[in-house]
């Protein structure tokens, strides 16, 4: 029998195939489409300490094999999630991690603080990465000190898992990982969307509301594969990768450059039913190859 | 409503004009009901430069056949790459997508469409006849060039025309017909779908006019289904997804 | 009359479109689809102190909307440059700038000496940004100490415009452009590749010898335009735009962002004569938007 | 030799077995001088996946209805996208390339194909055959069905077969055939293309024999014209590039 399963620090993911954070909506966007229980885990949209109407609209552009975003953490607020959202989602029989943002370290710890109260989300995400608020957001994860302060501080009001949303706009990536396991992190996902832009040729006008966004999709994987092995030789605790996910293939060389377990965001708008395709792409690779367990295939890269 | 995602099989590629074109897709099984308005994410897998999803409205459904149609403009690499394809081949769609026009308060409503905007107004002016209202068309475009298949319509209801440069119908802007300054106010309901500024207009001349007025919004979209939050438009509730809570909405609660 | 011409410090270049180092061999192996001399400049495959072999076999593999590299800066040094390729290129009518990388400053202050005296040659282009060399390379442009350090040592021995070519894979590249125009660059050319990884799911092995390499084309288009933008607003000094630009409105959209003049890469693989393409369709954009003068459209964006 | 960029029209895409297709190319001008070797650098528009072109030996020409073709074997997106071209789509072709075979010291010569690596090897058939010399045409597979329309061959010297699980031919690999241990003294060259470790072999037994090898190797290439340098070799000369000063290469002076 193939073992799926793969530990997240204390999460058991019965495979490793996640949703992303602000991709996959709470999941029950996804209902029409696939057995959303089936997934190992679910990044919900972020959640801050108060309600944010995110930025203004255009949002998002296309881009080779990609797209930008400047959503800006449009939520209801940590509150609201606990008393509408909440409820609605509970009875997945998956992993519901909340990604948790915020401008300032008090913010985080607020919602961090908040959600530790709940049964059914076994873990948060801290989102320091972030390029699409004007405060708080990406600083965070662009220096060692600031990555440190925040994870420690929200460590001191979180027992269950807590993941850091690593930035990829950094020139050491390997280093900011090392900051945040220092102070406490259970894990690190690598990697948020990279700072870029897109500009309207024809009125001259940047595209996105903000001028710069978040980008993300097929484009980025290159990159975020060589942070996640750059990452994974780094430090000690799981790290979780995604960046361009699209198909199992993709997925299996994340596992090879040494993550526990990915997430697939973009991919999902392109093809709702990709995460459960990709799911069965890796039991076929892993039967193909005689791997009886996929963490065999975790850092299992040849060089 | 239930979403779906099929493989289509294209049965006809209709080349209206140099700009327009329908296409007429096959369901693999029985298709399910779609209202006035809703629309579908089409995957376009042969253009190397399209990645996401493109939305169409639904331009015409036929229960019987199975078959749905998507009536679209040629703008870009994604579009272009759609009017190429050939009887037989596949369209992988997600469907049906959004809200619908709600029906009018009384007997006489006014469809307003410009361009390629006037795809939803098909449906829409469809049922209104199957429950007898009496709907007016209004076509518009900037030359009679963009005018695209205002016979369709005829069956439902009565239209008219108008082009930028008078080359069909009346010379101007829709909202400068004369229906403008004749019977509008018999209208209960004014619904319309094109660009932005006669998007604003309308909505203007409506509110003037103390009408009810719905449009459908164009706002670009990632995944169509309510997941990214791409697609919001600002309300006087505050932001709404075009994609879960439109594309159709009243101009009242938009801050246009 | 429409006018082209775009000034990059001293060289006045007939157009702003010119081939990126190391995509476009010495400009000899496109004699066969298009006229060289019509392209604003050449800039030319590196240029090391001594002969280098470069990297092992595989130096390449595509990705989506792009391809790694990690060709090494093979080259057979400055004297054979002098010697042997120069007086095959000279005869170009348009400004050949020669990308001159290293492993040390010495190298570095070496080859610029040696080329400072090649009437043809017009300007150099410093690549402190490669990430395909084990010493060297991109380490002098990830930090702002060393960047302004080699700029400030070839400065020296180099009279005429010295162009710095930057590293995208840092946390702030403005700091990094205002360093090297502090220590004497007469332009920056922004970006350089980003570092990426490829592997092969089957085979459970990196896809270049080298393990990571340099991604380009249309992928990186977002990134680059994005750090071309903030460049441009950091220093005074003219912004040379590439990255992923593969037709004419990508090069608009590099000067509306602040690019005096672009570069194009990868995209000569996929059609030997984009460069002309981008040449033509940047005039034909210049007469339907009634732009005079090419130079109107520089940092043109509105916001 | 001149380089040349072109919008080829497919006259013919025949489907050969589910893995092999042989692809007909119409020239909009007249074809240039065409050596056995030489290759293509093919542009894949209908795939969204497939960026930088792909290399393709050219397989045969017909210099009278200016048509070329190739023989492809579906391996990944972009040989199946090109699989699905249709008579009439436009093909984009940077060409000839590479350098070519040179030619035997004597009359008799051994030609090696593995698999599809056998494309090139119908020019040079022919080019032998049409200048006097005797060539015997020596195909590999792992079964029947990889070896791909050898009767082209016949015409132009003797064919001779072997698979690896002996579905056709001889069973083993080329370098067991029998050729090896009979008459193999008799050719003043040989020439191979194909898998890797194949190529390796034939160029140990040719060493042995102390015949001249020529191998035609596919190495990963971005843009086939020597302008990036990815595709080098290791040679006793230092490192060479496939695309300019290959692909056809003398095996001792490869670093195998
Ligand atoms: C709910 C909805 C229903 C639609 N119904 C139809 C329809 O029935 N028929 C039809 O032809 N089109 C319709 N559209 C618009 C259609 O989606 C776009 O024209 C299409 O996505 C363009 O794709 P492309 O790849 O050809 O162009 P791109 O290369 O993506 O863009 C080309 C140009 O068109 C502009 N553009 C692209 N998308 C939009 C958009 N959504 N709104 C405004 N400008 C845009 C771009 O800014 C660019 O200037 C609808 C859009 C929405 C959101
Ligand atoms: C000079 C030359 C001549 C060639 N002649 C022919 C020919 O006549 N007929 C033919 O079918 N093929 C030929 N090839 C190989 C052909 O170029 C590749 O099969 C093709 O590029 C694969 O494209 P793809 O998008 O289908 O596969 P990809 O998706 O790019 O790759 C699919 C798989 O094939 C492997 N692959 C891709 N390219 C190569 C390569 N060049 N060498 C080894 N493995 C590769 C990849 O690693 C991957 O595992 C030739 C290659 C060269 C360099
Ligand atoms: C529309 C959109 C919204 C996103 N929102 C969030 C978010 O709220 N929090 C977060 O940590 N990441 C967010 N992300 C980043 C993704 O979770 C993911 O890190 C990134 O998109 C790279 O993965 P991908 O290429 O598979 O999409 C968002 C991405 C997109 C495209
Ligand atoms: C095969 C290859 C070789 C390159 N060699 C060099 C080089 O020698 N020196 C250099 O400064 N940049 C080199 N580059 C980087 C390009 O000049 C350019 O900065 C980068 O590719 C981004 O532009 P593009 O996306 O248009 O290709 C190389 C790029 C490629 C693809
Ligand atoms: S398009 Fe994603 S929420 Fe509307
Ligand atoms: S493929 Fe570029 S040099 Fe050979």
């Amino acid at each position: 029998m193939l073992d799926l399963s793969v530990n997240v620090h204390k999460l058991l993911l019965k495979n490793p195939v996640m949703s992303a954070s602000g991709t996959f909506g709470y999941g029950i966007e996804f209902d029409d489409f696939i057995d959303v229980n089936r997934l190992g885990g679910i990044l919900t949209k972020a959640c801050t300490s108060k309600n944010r109407d995110g930025n203004r609209y255009p949002r998002m552009a296309e881009t080779p094999a990609g797209m930008l975003n400047s959503v800006g953490l449009q939520n209801k607020g940590v509150d609201y999630f606990i008393n509408t959202i909440y409820p609605k989602i509970k009875h997945y029989d998956t992993h519901i991690i909340v990604n948790v943002s915020d401008s300032t370290v008090e913010g985080y710890m607020e919602v961090a603080e908040k959600l530790n109260q709940l049964d059914k989300i076994t873990g948060i995400e801290l989102n320091i990465s972030c390029p699409n608020v004007k405060e708080g957001g990406m600083a965070f994860g662009t220096s060692c000190p600031m990555a440190g302060a925040v994870t420690k501080a929200v460590r001191e009001v979180y027992d269950k898992t807590m993941i850091v949303k690593l930035s990829p706009n950094v020139t050491n990536i390997a280093e900011i990982a090392k900051a945040v396991e220092d102070e406490g992190a259970d894990s690190v996902s690598v990697i948020n969307t990279l700072l870029g832009m897109a500009i309207d040729a024809e009125k001259r006008r940047p595209i996105l509301s903000t001028i710069t966004g978040g980008l993300s999709g097929p484009a980025v994987k290159p990159i975020a594969l060589r942070m996640v092995w750059q990452v994974s030789k780094a430090i000690k605790i799981p790290v979780i990768g995604l960046g361009g996910i699209s198909n199992a293939t993709d997925a299996i060389e994340f596992l090879l450059a040494g993550a526990t377990a990915i997430q697939v965001g973009t991919a999902n708008f392109v093809d709702p039913q990709v995460c459960i395709k990709i799911l069965d792409g890796i039991e076929e690779y892993c039967n193909r190859h005689g791997v009886q367990d996929v963490k065999e295939l975790i850092g299992a890269l040849e060089s | 409503m239930k979403k779906f995602i099929h493989d289509f099989e294209v049965t006809h590629n209709h080349h209206i004009t140099d700009d327009y074109f329908a296409i007429y897709l096959k369901c693999p099984v029985s298709l399910p009901q779609i209202l006035p308005g809703q629309f579908a994410e089409v995957l376009v897998s042969n253009s190397t430069t399209t990645y996401l999803r493109r939305p169409f409205s639904i331009y015409d459904v036929d229960y019987k056949r199975n078959e749905l149609s998507l009536l679209i403009k040629k703008v870009g690499d994604g579009t272009v790459a759609l009017s190429k394809l050939k009887e037989g081949d596949t369209l992988n769609l997600i469907y049906p997508l959004g809200n619908s026009f709600s029906l009018p308060g009384g007997k006489k409503a006014l469809l307003i469409g410009g361009g390629v905007g006037i795809a939803p107004m098909l449906l829409l002016s469809k049922l209104l006849h199957e429950k007898g209202y009496k709907p007016d068309i209004l076509v518009g475009g900037r030359t009679s060039n963009d005018i695209v298949e205002p016979e369709k319509y005829k069956p439902f209801g009565e239209v008219f025309i108008t082009t930028d440069d008078g080359s069909a119908g009346e010379k101007g802007m829709v909202t400068q017909h004369s229906l403008f300054s004749g019977k509008v106010k018999e209208y209960s309901a004014i619904y319309a779908c094109g660009p932005d500024p006669m998007m604003k207009a309308v909505a203007r001349v409506a509110a003037e006019h103390n009408i009810p007025c719905e449009i459908s919004l164009e706002n670009t979209m990632a995944c169509g289904i309510g997941a990214c939050l791409c697609c919001v438009v600002e309300t006087i509730d505050g932001n709404k997804t075009t994609c879960i809570e439109g594309p159709v909405f009243d101009t009242r609660k938009l801050k246009l």
